[in-house]
């Protein structure tokens, strides 16, 4: 993990999506998809915490070695701050952060299941799957069209890709935990890597406990550090051998989790206490497939 | 200033600290993390998180939301329990080379009691800080600090116990702040952290809903420098030689030299440590640069040296 | 929505406001001022500066400094005493057309009662607010607000006197605020105004001075909107009905339907003020696009209305 | 008092001072010497209150008609703010604020005393006096040389000019008080202005109170509102009759004040509490010259 003062190198729009890619050699060394980048706020404002971005890019050979790119939606104040950002400005970066997703030793059919943003992090865990002669199929959602995050290179990167938005203003009406079935079958996966929204990934989990499939998903959490020192963006965990669970640290300790050992219902509760343990206990769960 | 030996170090009572700024309870995570960013032995020193005597999970999300210039936040105090922190979080902090501060919480006499016994004599343990702003489980009053007898019971047993120094840490309101803090020296602390966030709430209009899972918090961050501003002027006035470390909104270099003069003697920072991780260190460099600035040599230099102000100098 | 009435009018026991948002005490001049940038007919109403008995000259300048998202400020309400007011500013105030809450202070009893005496039944009167973070020149208390039974006396008698409605201004932080504002009402007033600003300092490192010529002062602004917002919830929640007016901080229309959420029945607006002086009626243009937004007909519709937050919703 | 949304039509830089022009014609309609203006800050910084300053310029005829020009050093965030603003740039802009220099009717021979950007309002204040047959001498000030205020043009607006600065880089050594007895035999000065740093003025009117020469004064105090709402920018002014005193607001009650009645040692003391009232009691003071 280093902290560097990044150059901007390009800025665009995608859509809804604005797109930074910044010079920063020590991080795209070492960055994997899944993880993360947190970008400091100028001085003067008054919204203080960093913002955190999924890397979407990070290039370590050719005419763009040294460089990352991550994409976000302009909502509140950091992030209208950032779309304002303009080329050769310099950002306070820290990265890559977090738990990346890990590949699958044996086997070989992946289905990536991306909503909205999500699809920042899942592009690029697609392309070294492909290295890794995996065969990648995709599900991309999101709301409305222009949300639905490059879909042409998602069909670049994908053998076969669903696209689902809820309007149906591209693709299917839907969302993309409806379409997973259909995918699974038709794809025959075996596993299953998901990032978008808490409640999709709940049902997306769901869905692959119920098959026995293997999965990934990356989550987010309000953070408070994004570098693991505050304990703000917590995810309730199950321990491997089932004796209990842990709040964990989506910045540090993920945020790429096994869905099948988040506490969606904890998590995801609405009370402001904590839920008991569900009396048919907590799950036990081998680990991610050797 | 050729020839004058200028030195960030802090003398308190059985206490050196390599500089005034340290790290706040909360915001230094757990030894793993802050090494990446800083060199851990320019630190004034580290407060752990408030360690509890049994494992604690802590508040539902969101912990953390943004207020004007500041944080509001709830962690629940979550922490592994002390004896788990013992085995790994504690020798992990040590090994930043940083003074360490042992921030301990609980709702009960016993309990401070028993985590200080099993402080007691250890290696590496530089201080020891206790964390009041929790409930009075036995009371049952809003916290442990509300009352200055109760207050004096905790801190008092926890000192006599205690080998090293004892800080208690004082929210910025209570009823009679400077009443609670002259009770917690008489009954042995070797000092006091002046303050803790303030509490507060965040609300999101958009969704009728708070900000925290928790809904209520604490405020903390620049928003709350004058407020623990006027703590430690207040205290440090009442109470002239007890060292009080400075705690609220601290940022930048200026920010800490604000604190020593309104009567610290050494400061913590915390949220800024969320925001810049480099901040604790460059805050004292800071300092140094004051120093330097004003051709004084040591921290000392500025303790309480609070004027009041004059026009012309603030016009001219 | 078609058909649907929407109305910002709120109805308070003896009070009608045409908008829940006020100009708050010490920030709407002497009635001279702030017509030239707003209509006034569209403000909730005004709160007089504190008036107190005799006139006061006030503290020494200076008495504002910037603060990170607040200002740290004292004016020793300074006024022309309740005998000039009536003749000059008063009449100014109502000539307004908003309603006129008349803050009154003092640090004894009996000036309270001669204040309320010279206000009993003089038209323009719309309501009396009890300013009562002055020190207890009696009891030698900190503020008359510090005690629960002392605050009851203070305001009790004001109620009885009076055949307006009296709101209770509090402190954020008294030992024991929900205590204090129960027996304020219990006392007789017909509501609180919640909050005053904070106690705080503000220091000038590079001169090592104080900001203010009072040395010490109190925060205001943005930066203590979370901590009026925890004031106003708890309270609310505590004593169900009381109409509370929320005031800390507020300075855009989003920020006035959090403290209606909160629990607050009209809000305030000080600093926010100074800085702008067409927030209050921009503050209260932003209310009712929320509302209209949300297809709700009236700031009733948000009292208390605050709900606890899913993870999903703030993240999805 | 008007309110508006004002285009920056220029900026400049002169020595250390910065200067704007502004588009603002019901404000430079109404604009009088002594007067000024008060800038909002942008909407999300950590700094809230507006900054204030001396109208130097206010053009009702001619090409620049219905234009306003302010200059000030940048010190603190909001003048390091201001500092970078661009032309067509928009600012919130309040004014004309406060009572303005008031003119002599039979008096003639008017000496002005500006010390750093004081010389700001003063120069206004010389082109007025001129356009009414007044003889103007001036007497300009500043630490050093580069923050002498345009000493060009005050020698273009002025009979005589002495020029001072502490450090002898421009002028005589000296402060503007030293130069003023010479200045007032030279000139058979009638009349004194002065504008600038409180204990020059409070100097300042020390010597006019002996010399019993009518002279007003221009005075600066930290400001909350600036337009009389907020009673943060008092000055102890002594009441006409010498019964008392008041604190009057330097933004609606000032900023020009007759120094005579100005209680200097009252508002420039280092005392956090107030002074008893001197035993010799309070100036009574005839108003300014008809
Ligand atoms: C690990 C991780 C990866 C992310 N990757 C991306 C990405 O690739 N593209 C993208 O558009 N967004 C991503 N997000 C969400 C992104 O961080 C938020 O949208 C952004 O912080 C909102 O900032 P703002 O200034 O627009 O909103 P504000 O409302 O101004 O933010 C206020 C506070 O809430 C936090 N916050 C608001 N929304 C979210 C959210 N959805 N998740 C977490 N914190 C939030 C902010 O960080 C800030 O602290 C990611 C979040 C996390 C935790
Ligand atoms: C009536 C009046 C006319 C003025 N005219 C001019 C002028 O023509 N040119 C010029 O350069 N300056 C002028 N000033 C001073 C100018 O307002 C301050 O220099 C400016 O506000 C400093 O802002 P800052 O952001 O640089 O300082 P900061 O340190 O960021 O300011 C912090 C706070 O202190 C206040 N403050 C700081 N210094 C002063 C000061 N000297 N006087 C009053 N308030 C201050 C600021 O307004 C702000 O509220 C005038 C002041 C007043 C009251
Ligand atoms: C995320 C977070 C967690 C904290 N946890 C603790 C804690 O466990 N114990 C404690 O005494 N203070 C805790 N604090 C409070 C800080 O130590 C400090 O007192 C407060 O934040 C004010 O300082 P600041 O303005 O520099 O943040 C925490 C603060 C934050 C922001
Ligand atoms: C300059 C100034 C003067 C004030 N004077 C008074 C006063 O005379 N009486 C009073 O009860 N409150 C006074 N207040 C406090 C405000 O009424 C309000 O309670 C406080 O500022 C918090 O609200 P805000 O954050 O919107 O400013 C004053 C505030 C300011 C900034
Ligand atoms: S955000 Fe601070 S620990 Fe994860
Ligand atoms: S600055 Fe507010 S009254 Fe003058």
């Amino acid at each position: 993990m280093k902290r560097v003062r990044a150059e901007i190198l390009s800025t665009r729009r995608l859509g809804a999506f604005h797109s930074l890619t910044i010079v920063a050699p020590e991080i795209a060394e070492r960055a994997r998809p899944g993880q993360f980048l947190s970008i400091g706020m100028p001085m003067d404002r008054d919204y203080l915490l960093r913002r955190h971005f999924s890397i979407h890019q990070a290039s370590r050979r050719g005419g763009w070695a040294g460089t990352l790119e991550f994409c976000f939606e302009p909502e509140g104040q950091g992030t209208t701050w950032l779309a304002n950002a303009r080329a050769h400005g310099f950002l306070d970066v820290i990265g890559p952060l977090g738990k990346a997703f890990a590949y699958p030793k044996r086997l070989t059919n992946c289905l990536l299941v991306a909503e909205g943003h999500g699809a920042a992090s899942l592009y690029f865990l697609a392309q070294e799957l492909r290295a890794r002669q995996k065969r990648v199929d995709m599900i991309v959602g999101a709301d409305s069209q222009e949300r639905v995050f490059k879909p042409i290179e998602g069909k670049r990167l994908s053998q076969t890709i669903s696209i689902v938005t809820e309007d149906g203003s591209l693709g299917e009406r839907g969302t993309v935990s409806d379409a997973l079935p259909d995918a699974v079958e038709r794809c025959g996966s075996e596993v299953v890597y998901a990032a978008g929204n808490a409640r999709t990934l709940d049902r997306v989990a769901a869905f692959c406990r119920e098959r026995k499939l293997p999965a990934q998903v990356a989550v987010e959490e309000r953070m408070g550090c994004g570098f693991g020192v505050c304990f703000s963006c917590v995810v309730p965990v199950a321990r491997k051998d089932g004796t209990g669970y842990d709040n964990l640290r989506a910045c540090a300790d993920g945020p790429v989790f096994n869905p099948a050992r988040v506490l969606w219902d904890r998590w995801l509760s609405d009370e402001p206490t904590m839920i008991p343990t569900p009396p048919e206990g907590l799950p036990v769960v081998r680990s991610w497939p050797g | 200033m050729a020839g004058v030996r200028r030195s960030l170090t802090v003398e308190l009572p059985g206490l050196t600290l390599p500089t005034p700024v340290m790290i706040a309870s909360g915001c230094a995570g757990t030894g793993r993390e802050i090494g990446a960013f800083v060199d851990t032995r320019k630190l004034g020193g580290i407060v752990s998180r408030s360690i509890t005597l049994l494992p604690r999970k802590g508040t539902p999300t969101p912990r953390i939301a943004e207020s004007p210039s500041g944080v509001v936040w709830s962690t629940g105090l979550q922490n592994p329990g002390i004896e788990a922190f013992l085995v790994d979080e504690f020798p992990r902090l040590i090994r930043t080379g940083a003074p360490v501060i042992v921030s301990i919480a609980g709702g009960t006499l016993e309990e401070f009691v028993r985590l200080t016994s099993l402080l007691q004599g250890r290696a590496g343990v530089s201080a020891i800080e206790t964390h009041l702003s929790e409930p009075d489980e036995e009371l049952d009053l809003e916290s442990l600090a509300s009352r200055a007898d109760r207050a004096a019971e905790i801190v008092g047993a926890v000192a006599r116990m205690s080998m090293v120094p004892v800080f208690a840490k004082l929210p910025a309101f209570v009823g009679d702040l400077v009443g609670v803090a002259r009770a917690c020296v008489r009954a042995g602390a070797t000092g006091l952290t002046l303050v803790d966030a303030v509490p507060a709430l965040g609300v999101r209009a958009e969704r009728f809903r708070a900000e925290l899972g928790s809904v209520t918090g604490r405020l903390s961050g620049p928003a709350i420098r004058p407020i623990a501003l006027r703590a430690v002027h207040e205290v440090s006035r009442a109470i002239p030689d007890v060292p009080i470390l400075g705690c609220g909104g601290v940022q930048r270099g200026e920010d800490a030299v604000e604190m020593l003069l309104a009567g610290a003697r050494a400061v913590q920072v915390g949220t800024a440590a969320l925001v810049d991780p480099a901040a604790p260190v460059e805050v004292a460099a800071g300092v140094a640069a004051f120093l330097k600035r004003k051709g004084l040599t040591s921290p000392a230099d500025l303790l309480g040296r609070l004027r009041v102000p004059s026009n012309e100098a603030l016009l001219g």
